[in-house]
């Protein structure tokens, strides 16, 4: 067997099989089916002697060609409980039904493959600004709610794969310095803050200690002011005028 | 009369840039029915692609879109310093046609066209918005039905899934046709 | 010589959108000497002059650009007042909820917590004012942080950013938590 197609990575045990045929210009529907195990054995060896890791569906593959192969040797004959028209069904017959379906899957795979290509090379613009022909105020958005907007984040996260955790590693240890940094940006960009708006949504609790820390290493320098309109209410901060500009 | 609607579609194509417009929205912004505004827009990809312009009309989706002409991408990748786009791996591509053809269709059916699994190569295409939950199937334990979506379309370059060419036919294999068939539906060649 | 070149200036100039090209970026993507390039863009503005498009080739400040002709304006306040969509797309969706849960958040940030590009999302959210640059981020390129608006919190009925439900831990962070932690029920519809 030539090392490169050891090399080569197929996607699976008919993927070998496929390639295995094709290589050879074997009938896909006639196949020698001695001949053939014989090399996907070699093929399975060849990997194991380089030490490649063998998926456990080319072991299952491997099993079934052995299957195959051995009643091709025993004699075909009517079985009395089946009284079938014909001889025994052709025990190749499944296989090749599924080598002759993937065949087409590859197919498909490939053109599909030509078309990515050649659309990965059209380039589109943004869309132009039409702001300065707008009217007024865009129109209000409808048929949305919170819901869907909840729902389409929580959809989200179910769509990325979850990161496989195989250790605990203690994260980043986060600056207070940083976090002033952060609070400020947030301050710059929103003037007034509730608390809670500061920190309703921060990530971990270690995140939020040191939020906490920061906002009042900025109440002590000044820059940040804190009011609470009502008793109890929410407590608002805001940027010390005149020391940010 | 169709001449100067064919400058104001293309400035209203234009316009829209990647966000394209569907029949519908043409026809409420040029103010025509809906199939003289396909018309418009297959009359302005022609003159498009007869004057051996750099730009083409095409049909993505369900929008109307002005793109380029891939024979200039040499030069907008060295405009845009973009990356190749990502290509898909063998498998993903595998698993990705397989739905393309017979969506909707479980995990475990696309296993065993494949005869390996293809839970990474489907959550690799569910990621990528290839491929989406479109219903579920009416089996134990309820399994995820897929099929392709909007982005599919638009990344391959389709106008609608029945641009997809037919699979080549296996002669005298009944057995093999009947799992990869076709919806009745869709066109032949 | 000056015919294919011209196509290419063409796609080059359309995906530069409203940044437009000066002369020596364009000599430096054409591979052409810079006097060339001026009159490779004059050729394309006579072009584009001659057949009617709606389009045109204008030398704007230092920089060459496609834009649209005045004439169609008419066309584009329709398509700027009648929005493209009452509704938001899934892929819309999706950005509007990840900036109104991690606001500030940066492009790259949303990139790669959707795993795609979002600039199109992006565009559109802002400029349906549903989101809006809040400042710049303090890394390289000082890139945009973008946070959700008074529009935002209208259009969903939201008194402030406090109304907005809480979200479960996200998976990967501290995975052995969310054995125990219930996640909330989530209506639905």
């Amino acid at each position: 067997m030539a090392l490169e197609v050891v090399l080569e990575s197929f996607t699976g045990p008919l993927d070998l099989l496929l390639h295995l045929i094709q290589t050879q210009e074997i009938n896909i529907h006639d196949i020698p089916i001695a001949t053939i195990t014989d090399q996907y054995l070699a093929y399975l060896q060849t990997m194991e002697e380089l030490s490649l890791e063998i998926a456990s569906e080319f072991l299952v593959m491997a099993a079934t060609l052995l299957a195959i192969k051995s009643r091709m040797l025993l004699p075909r004959t009517p079985r009395p409980d089946q009284p079938d028209e014909e001889s025994e069904a052709d025990p190749r017959e499944e296989l090749v039904r599924q080598l002759v379906e993937y065949q087409r899957c590859k197919w498909a795979a490939e053109h599909l493959k030509e078309r990515h290509l050649l659309q990965s090379q059209v380039y589109a613009r943004p869309p132009m600004d039409l702001a300065e022909f707008a009217p007024q105020e865009p129109a209000p958005l409808t048929g949305v709610n919170l819901w869907q907007l909840v729902d389409a984040y929580r959809r989200l996260v179910q769509r990325i794969p979850p990161e496989r955790q195989v250790a605990t590693i203690d994260g980043p240890v986060i600056s207070v310095e940083a976090e002033m940094e952060r609070l400020l940006e947030k301050l710059r960009a929103y003037r007034r803050l509730t608390f809670f708006d500061l920190f309703g949504r921060t990530p971990t609790r270690r995140h939020l200690v040191a939020a906490f820390l920061a906002l009042l290493e900025l109440v002590k320098s000044g820059m940040v002011r804190c009011s609470q309109p009502e008793p109890l209410g929410d407590i608002v901060l805001a940027l010390q005028e005149g020391d940010e500009a | 009369m169709i001449l100067p609607m064919l400058g104001a579609l293309e400035a209203v194509l234009f316009a829209a840039g990647s966000e394209g417009l569907t029949d519908e929205e043409l026809a409420d912004i040029l103010q025509l029915p809906v199939h003289e505004c396909r018309s418009l827009c297959r009359a302005l990809q022609a003159a498009y692609d007869e004057r051996g312009s750099g730009l083409q009309v095409m049909e993505l989706g369900q929008t109307w879109q002005l793109v380029t002409r891939p024979e200039h991408a040499v030069y907008l990748r060295r405009m845009a310093a973009t990356p190749m786009s990502t290509h898909l791996s063998p498998a993903a591509l595998e698993v990705l046609a397989i739905v393309a053809y017979r969506q909707p269709i479980s995990r475990l059916e696309i296993d065993h066209v494949r005869g390996v699994q293809s839970d990474r190569a489907i959550q690799t295409l569910v990621h990528r918005r290839l491929i989406a939950e479109v219903g579920r199937q009416d089996a134990p334990g309820r399994p995820i039905l897929y099929g392709t979506t909007q982005t599919f379309l638009q990344t391959f370059g389709l106008r609608s899934l029945e641009d997809l060419p037919p699979l080549p036919e296996e002669s005298g294999e009944e057995t093999a046709l009947s799992l990869f068939q076709k919806p009745p539906a869709w066109p032949r060649d």
